[in-house]
């Protein structure tokens, strides 16, 4: 695993608290009024489901350093898990059915995050496609999952909270973020306690962190419970604010290598990484596609275009990844370093020796 | 493959793509499309989207558009994928004068449905999507055109029962059902098992896991059950690994039928000889002798502005599907205008033109289809029309038919629609229409 | 290292142990004047007791046989050469390697596979050769991590900061401070381990590792790969460490010089057997051990490292 | 009454099956060995190999020499590779490394769709599939013809290994990288031969596959075979990865046949990474992966 030779997690809100309140601020109170229907609903609510599933994904991967290939089928037992939830007990609250889907993909997590107690690396990162076969497998075959709808596919019901409806796409966003953002708070909370540095421990020193008394065995599970949780949460998101009617063949091996994607780009063992990923995953395809319309649509055919895009994008992963191992988030440090050497005098340095 | 088309104008392919308003220019339809050229169903893709677009172009070419309504489009890549067809949607939804939309995504569409019906605007999945949706009572604004999954099960049991001499002998007969490890693949379980029990053969039911590129297990099976015919339910790269893998086992390709998506060339050529004899459904013929196609090629690659690169999939089972499916859609916007008059129509008024879209086989023979298509006969209840299928033969280079135009039982089909559609229904509170509602809103 | 490579005969290095070994025996007389006497062996009951320990991959004998008793506050080196069996030895103790046959005994506790989940319940904590931090936590978290098996608060209280939680995390770094101040770590607290030299991190290893106030303190050549100066500042730290906690401590080392000085007894393990055991002075003139261990260095170089 | 003709038709299905995994899964275990790299391109490699050689012969060019020319490319390609992903991202981790080459098959899939069209193509290698009879049981022509060319390949690569410069060089950077890098030898002119192999392997696999399943998207897809394969039988042995894909072909087929109904059926596609984990649990190290004996 790559080591992250700042923790940017941990500093996240004390020297950045100005600009995420900027950020909170502009996100509940002026996009809701000022976005597009279209920013919303297209690309806004998508990112925050990503973007919280890669949040989800870095916990286990980049903090506690276990690779996992089966994120989708997370996203899937949480979108299924909500809507039977919802189907079959009158009455419960949707935000019940939420966490309680949580909770029901944390379990199927940590099922399938047991071979981690045994395999390491790409042993395990395949055996975690087991998990990915396996749901898609089960939620195709059983009709009960799907209500016997006899393709599979589930229908969100109307976004409701307490009485507050959130269909619309203003309310379907407003609803993610607030989401997203309880839950990215949760996280932070418990990567700065003892569990956070136990998944860093583990994924920096096994040996040492077992000899100290770092409880292995629940420390993994916990790791792919907590993961599973969220990226589950995510997939209610997906599910019922995002798209609405969802079927398990999106919920595929592709899917999960989007997550995968997005934690890498962004920058491994990051919380901002996991945001500033799923922004680049979700709309720079869109930019690109919109420009390479625009700009080259009478001299290429559509098809051209769209396979341009895909080694464009091939392309730019790689070189990303040449660029700046650590992720588009240390890419951003720098510059903000940069900047900030320029605007204040320096400061003496961290001692050397 | 680089291919110069000014099919639009660059000033307005550029505008709209960057999202600048722009305003309804004289009369235009539009048909927004989220077609799919990359990825792992880029040929069904390129063909039916080409033989679409290639209508339209033959409409705006040779009379100038419907009654003088341009026909316009734009397209968006899903590359199948659902959310970027939702993306699509909602780039593309707000454009003037939009007239359907024309996913050929069995997912896309389910997740449409919701967005489609608040907008107002038909949704047209001919031959495939949610086959209770030929419940026009319930989904007001979904079409299923010419063939949904329960009348293709229905057309495929006639076909063998015709072969084999009448329904009376299908029983003690075994038909194994191939079919792919999706929802797609499941929908018909239970029809196949209703029409079991109708017509007293045996039955056995074989799932092929995505993506299908192994299947000797499945076949094995088959031989040991001594099936005499199998359907293939198939799905892309499924389709040309059954039938090679029937040759491995020595099961008899002709006792192998195919199912709509099982119909193509491109299923059929991957799998050499071994797909030499193979029969499948569909409810359009293929190949280029017809007027209508006659007149495409005439006038519309006559001129440079036909979408195949390849000229030779003119006239193949996709592209005739696009064909047939721009037919319907620029019919349905006909009769609209009959009765709306000859302008831009809303999603709403041109619903009420697909609900009245009746051609039959004099009318089809008008269009320059006879022989693509049988008829259709849409109404405000019935929304997949009725269509007739026909079964088409591969000869190692062609499809040829091999049968009449078959009617699937739809009568014994109609309650079970009407069950289902009316659980859907009541699960998302909707209130079922009656004749009096059909009435355009303003 | 030095030993090993005179053998060798190159020129360069032999040069160089020739100046290392000097400067070491400067620092070995430095640091036995430091304490005025040697600290003589409390008697009570051993804090590790082994029995018969023998280990084997695949065939090669690793341990053969190895006793060893380790009185409560003793400084205790374990020397040889490579290979010797003296990593194997610590990874035998503190349960990361299974003996084929033998007995651990810790405290009151005997055991044929010491459990090293509970090794720091059972108040051992241990360095390594190459250094076990975590890169990705800062050092003042990296000694936090010492008292990890302390912790009784589950994630859900941490989550929600219970008082029980906030209390263990104020302690855990209460004790932390401590140790770091106790190490003249606090310059380098809040900087993470990844981006520190080599000298430094030996120091927050030990730190992690004495933050727990452990019974035995396992070291796995703690002086190795470190400065002159560092080697002679950690072996202070080392000396202080036993002297204000009562650390009973086992050490591994290559670097005699500093050894001699600083054990109060030294076992020598040649071709995974204990060869010798005893006090400096002992073992400085035992027959086996020179011919053993010191044989080499005779051939090659006058090394007046005893 | 248990049917063991039907029995053994299924099993010798399921081997020669396995066979087809395997020649897939040894162009990974090509790469891993010696870069540590698992190259999730190796689908869109076989892609290629196979769309490029299709679409050569499709326009006229004779069998030999169209399979010559993609050869060629597919050496081109493999050295760009090395040029251009793997050498500047010496030294990062598997992690990185995985993920680049997950761009790579992006621009693979890309630029032969792109270069070849989206068109489905059949692949006709002159191999009459009529299935012949040994004792009641039927054994298709095709899959021992597949059988003998990874025969031949693997021990094509083996004799190459054993005795060409190249080869040891090879070995050497398998074993020990650093070490290899000491005693002079040149990493990257390894890697290269390395991923030029893969690109042999990926051309022969990519031709069988592609005259099964048709020239197609969906044969970069084949790559999920293989990695069930690949777990079972460890990412770094060649004869791991024949062996697995044997075992993995068998107990696929037994299972779908035997347990599958249980179920409804359908259960290959996880069965085969069930079995491969089960049996990691009991050898975390694979059939024949090495060992490694964990030093602090």
């Amino acid at each position: 695993m790559t080591t992250p030779t700042r923790s940017a997690s941990l500093r996240w809100l004390t020297p950045n608290r100005f600009g995420l309140s900027v950020l909170l601020i502009a996100a509940f109170a002026i996009i809701p009024f000022a976005g597009s229907d279209y920013l919303l609903d297209a690309v806004l609510t998508p990112f925050l489901a990503l973007a919280l599933a890669a949040l989800g994904l870095n916990l286990l991967t980049g903090y506690a350093g276990q690779v996992s290939l089966g994120s989708a089928a997370y996203l899937a037992v949480g979108a299924y898990a909500a809507y039977n939830f919802n189907l079959r007990l009158h009455g419960l609250p949707f935000l019940a059915s939420l966490v309680a889907a949580g909770f029901v993909a944390a379990a199927v997590g940590i099922v399938f995050g047991l071979p981690s107690l045994r395999l390491r690396g790409f042993y395990l990162a395949v055996s975690t496609l087991a998990a990915q076969f396996f749901v898609q497998w089960t939620l195709t075959k059983f009709g009960w999952f799907s209500n016997n709808n006899p393709s599979g596919v589930i229908d969100a019901p109307p976004l409701a909270v307490a009485g507050l409806s959130f269909s619309g796409p203003v309310g379907r966003y407003v609803f993610s973020l607030t989401v997203v953002v309880v839950a990215t708070l949760l996280a932070i909370r418990l990567l700065r306690s003892q569990v956070g540095r136990n998944f860093i421990a583990l994924r920096d020193h096994e040996v040492a962190a077992k000899v100290i008394g770092v409880p292995l065995l629940r420390t993994k599970l916990l790791a792919f419970g907590v993961s599973s949780f969220l990226i589950g949460v995510a997939g209610v998101l997906w599910a019922f604010a995002y798209l609405r009617t969802v079927e398990p063949a999106g919920f595929n091996l592709d899917r999960s290598f989007e997550i995968l994607f997005i934690i890498i780009i962004g920058g491994l063992a990051s919380i901002r990484g996991a945001f500033l990923g799923a922004a680049f995953i979700v709309v720079f395809p869109l930019l690109l596609s919109r420009f390479g319309a625009a700009l080259l649509d009478n001299v290429f055919d559509s098809g051209v275009l769209e396979m341009s895009q895909r080694i464009v994008i091939g392309a730019l992963i790689i070189g990303l990844l040449i660029a700046e191992p650590r992720g588009l988030i240390a890419l951003v440090d720098r510059v903000a370093d940069k900047i900030r050497r320029r605007l204040f005098r320096p400061q003496p340095g961290p001692i050397r020796s | 493959m680089l291919l110069s088309r000014s099919l639009r104008t660059a000033a307005l392919a550029a505008a709209i793509a960057i999202g600048a308003a722009l305003p309804v220019h004289a009369d235009e339809q539009f048909f927004p499309l989220q077609s799919y050229r990359v990825g792992p169903y880029a040929a069904g893709g390129t063909g039916f989207f080409g033989g679409f677009i290639d209508y339209l172009n033959l409409i705006n070419i040779r009379d100038g558009g419907v009654n003088g309504v341009k026909l316009t489009w734009e397209e968006g890549e899903t590359q199948y994928e659902v959310e970027r067809g939702v993306e699509v949607y909602e780039r593309l939804k707000n454009h003037p004068g939009v007239a359907a939309w024309n996913p050929l995504s069995v997912g896309i569409a389910y997740a449409m449905i919701d967005r489609i019906t608040k907008d107002k605007v038909p949704l047209i999945t001919i031959n495939h999507g949610r086959t209770d949706s030929t419940d026009g009572r319930v989904f007001p604004y979904v079409f299923p055109l010419l063939l949904n999954p329960y009348s293709e099960t229905s057309g495929i049991v006639n076909y063998i029962a015709t072969r084999e001499g009448g329904t009376n002998k299908l029983k003690g007969k075994k038909i194994v059902v191939l079919y792919h490890g999706s929802p797609y693949g499941k929908e018909t379980i239970p029809i196949y098992q209703l029409l079991a029990d109708k017509y007293g053969f045996s039955l056995e039911q074989i799932e092929v896991p995505h993506p299908g590129n192994e299947q000797q297990s499945q076949w094995l099976s088959i031989r040991r059950a001594k099936a005499d015919y199998v359907v293939l339910r198939g799905w892309g790269v499924m389709n040309p690994v059954a039938l090679k893998t029937a040759q491995k086992v020595g099961f008899p390709v002709d006792h192998i039928i195919g199912n709509v998506w099982s119909n193509s060339e491109e299923d059929v050529i991957p799998a050499g000889d071994a797909a030499k004899g193979y029969v499948a459904i569909t409810t359009q013929a293929s190949g280029a002798e017809y007027p209508v196609l006659q007149e495409i090629i005439k006038t519309v690659y006559g001129a440079g502005k036909g979408n195949l690169d390849d000229k030779k999939r003119i006239g193949s089972v996709y592209h005739n599907l696009g064909i047939v499916n721009g037919i319907l859609n620029v019919e349905a916007i006909r009769i609209a205008q009959q009765k709306f008059g000859k302008r831009t129509l809303t999603g709403d008024e041109v619903r009420l033109g697909f609900e009245h879209l009746q051609l039959d086989p004099a009318r089809v023979e008008a269009l320059g289809a006879k022989g693509l298509f049988h008829s259709i006969n849409v109404t405000w209840d019935n929304h997949e029309g009725d269509g007739r299928v026909t079964f088409q033969q591969w000869d190692g280079t062609k499809w040829k038919v091999v049968s009449d135009w078959i009617a699937p039982d739809w009568a014994s089909l109609r309650p079970i629609i009407e069950k289902s559609a009316a659980a859907y229904a009541a699960e998302h509170n909707i209130k079922i229409r009656t004749s009096d509602d059909t009435a355009v809103s303003q | 290292m030095s030993l090993v490579a005179t053998a060798g005969g190159d020129a360069l290095i032999v040069a160089r142990a020739r100046e290392r070994a000097t400067e070491a025996s400067r620092v070995a007389r430095e640091t036995s004047r430091a304490t005025d006497a040697v600290r003589v062996a409390d008697a009570g009951v051993p804090v590790l007791t082994l029995q018969g320990i023998s280990l084997s991959f695949g065939g090669v004998t690793a341990l053969d046989g190895i006793d060893l008793a380790v009185a409560k506050g003793e400084i205790r080196a374990i020397i040889g050469p490579n290979g010797a069996g003296k990593s194997s030895l610590l990874n035998v103790v503190s349960g990361l390697y299974r003996p084929d046959r033998g007995v651990v005994q810790l405290g009151s506790e005997r055991f044929r596979h010491v459990p090293t989940a509970r090794l720091a319940a059972v108040g051992v904590a241990r360095t390594f050769q190459n250094l076990a931090l975590f890169k990705g936590l800062p050092v003042l978290d990296n000694v936090v991590m010492g008292l990890v098996h302390r912790r009784r608060a589950g994630f859900v209280r941490q989550i929600l900061s219970t008082p029980q939680a906030r209390r263990e995390e104020a302690e855990a770094r209460a004790a932390a401070e401590e140790a770091i101040t106790f190490l003249h770590l606090d310059a380098v607290k809040h900087q993470l381990a990844g981006g520190l030299p080599y000298g430094i991190l030996k120091r927050v290893e030990l730190a992690r590792a004495l933050v727990a106030r452990p019974q035995l303190l396992l070291l796995d050549e703690p002086l190795a790969g470190v400065t002159l100066a560092e080697k002679r500042e950690l072996a202070a730290h080392l000396r202080n460490a036993r002297d204000a906690y009562g650390t009973t401590i086992v050490l591994i080392e290559h670097d005699i010089g500093v050894v001699m000085g600083l054990s109060d007894r030294i076992a020598v393990l040649d071709y995974g057997r204990k060869i010798a055991d005893g006090t400096p002075d002992e073992v400085r003139s035992c027959q086996a051990v020179i011919d053993a261990y010191l044989g080499v260095a005779h051939e090659g170089e006058t090394e007046l490292v005893i | 009454m248990f049917d063991y003709q039907f029995f053994i038709e299924v099993l010798v299905g399921g081997l020669l099956s396995g066979v087809m995994y395997s020649l897939v899964a040894i162009g990974f275990v090509l790469i891993y060995k010696t870069s540590g790299v698992l190259n999730f391109a190796q689908g869109a490699m076989l892609l290629f190999a196979a769309l490029t050689f299709v679409s050569l012969v499709e326009r006229g060019v004779p069998f030999w020499l169209g399979a010559g020319v993609t050869l060629v490319i597919m050496v081109a390609l493999g050295v760009t590779v090395e040029r251009v992903v793997l050498r500047p991202l010496v030294n990062q981790s598997p992690m990185t490394l995985f993920m680049a080459t997950l761009g790579l098959s992006y621009v693979i899939e890309g630029a032969a769709q792109l270069l070849w069209g989206t068109q489905v193509h059949g692949l006709d290698l002159g191999i009459n599939d009529i299935p012949f009879e040994v004792g009641g049981v039927l054994i298709s022509q095709f899959d021992l013809f597949a059988a003998v060319i990874a025969g031949a390949l693997v021990t094509a690569f083996a004799l190459f290994f054993r005795y060409t410069r190249t080869g040891l060089a090879f070995r050497a950077v398998a074993d020990d990288q650093f070490a290899a890098l000491a005693v002079g030898l040149r990493l990257s002119r390894v890697w290269a031969a390395v991923w030029t192999a893969a690109g042999i392997v990926a051309l022969v696999a990519g031709l069988l596959w592609g005259a099964r399943l048709g020239v197609q998207f969906s044969l970069s897809l084949v790559v999920l075979k293989a990695l069930p394969v690949l777990v079972l039988g460890g990412f770094d042995s060649v004869a791991g990865a024949i062996v697995g894909g044997l075992l993995i072909g068998a107990i696929e087929k037994l299972a779908e046949v035997y347990v599958g109904p249980l179920f409804g059926g359908g259960i290959e596609v996880w069965a085969a990474y069930v079995v491969a984990l089960a049996f990691l649990l009991l050898r975390p190290s694979g059939l024949f992966g090495q060992k490694l004996v964990e030093r602090v």
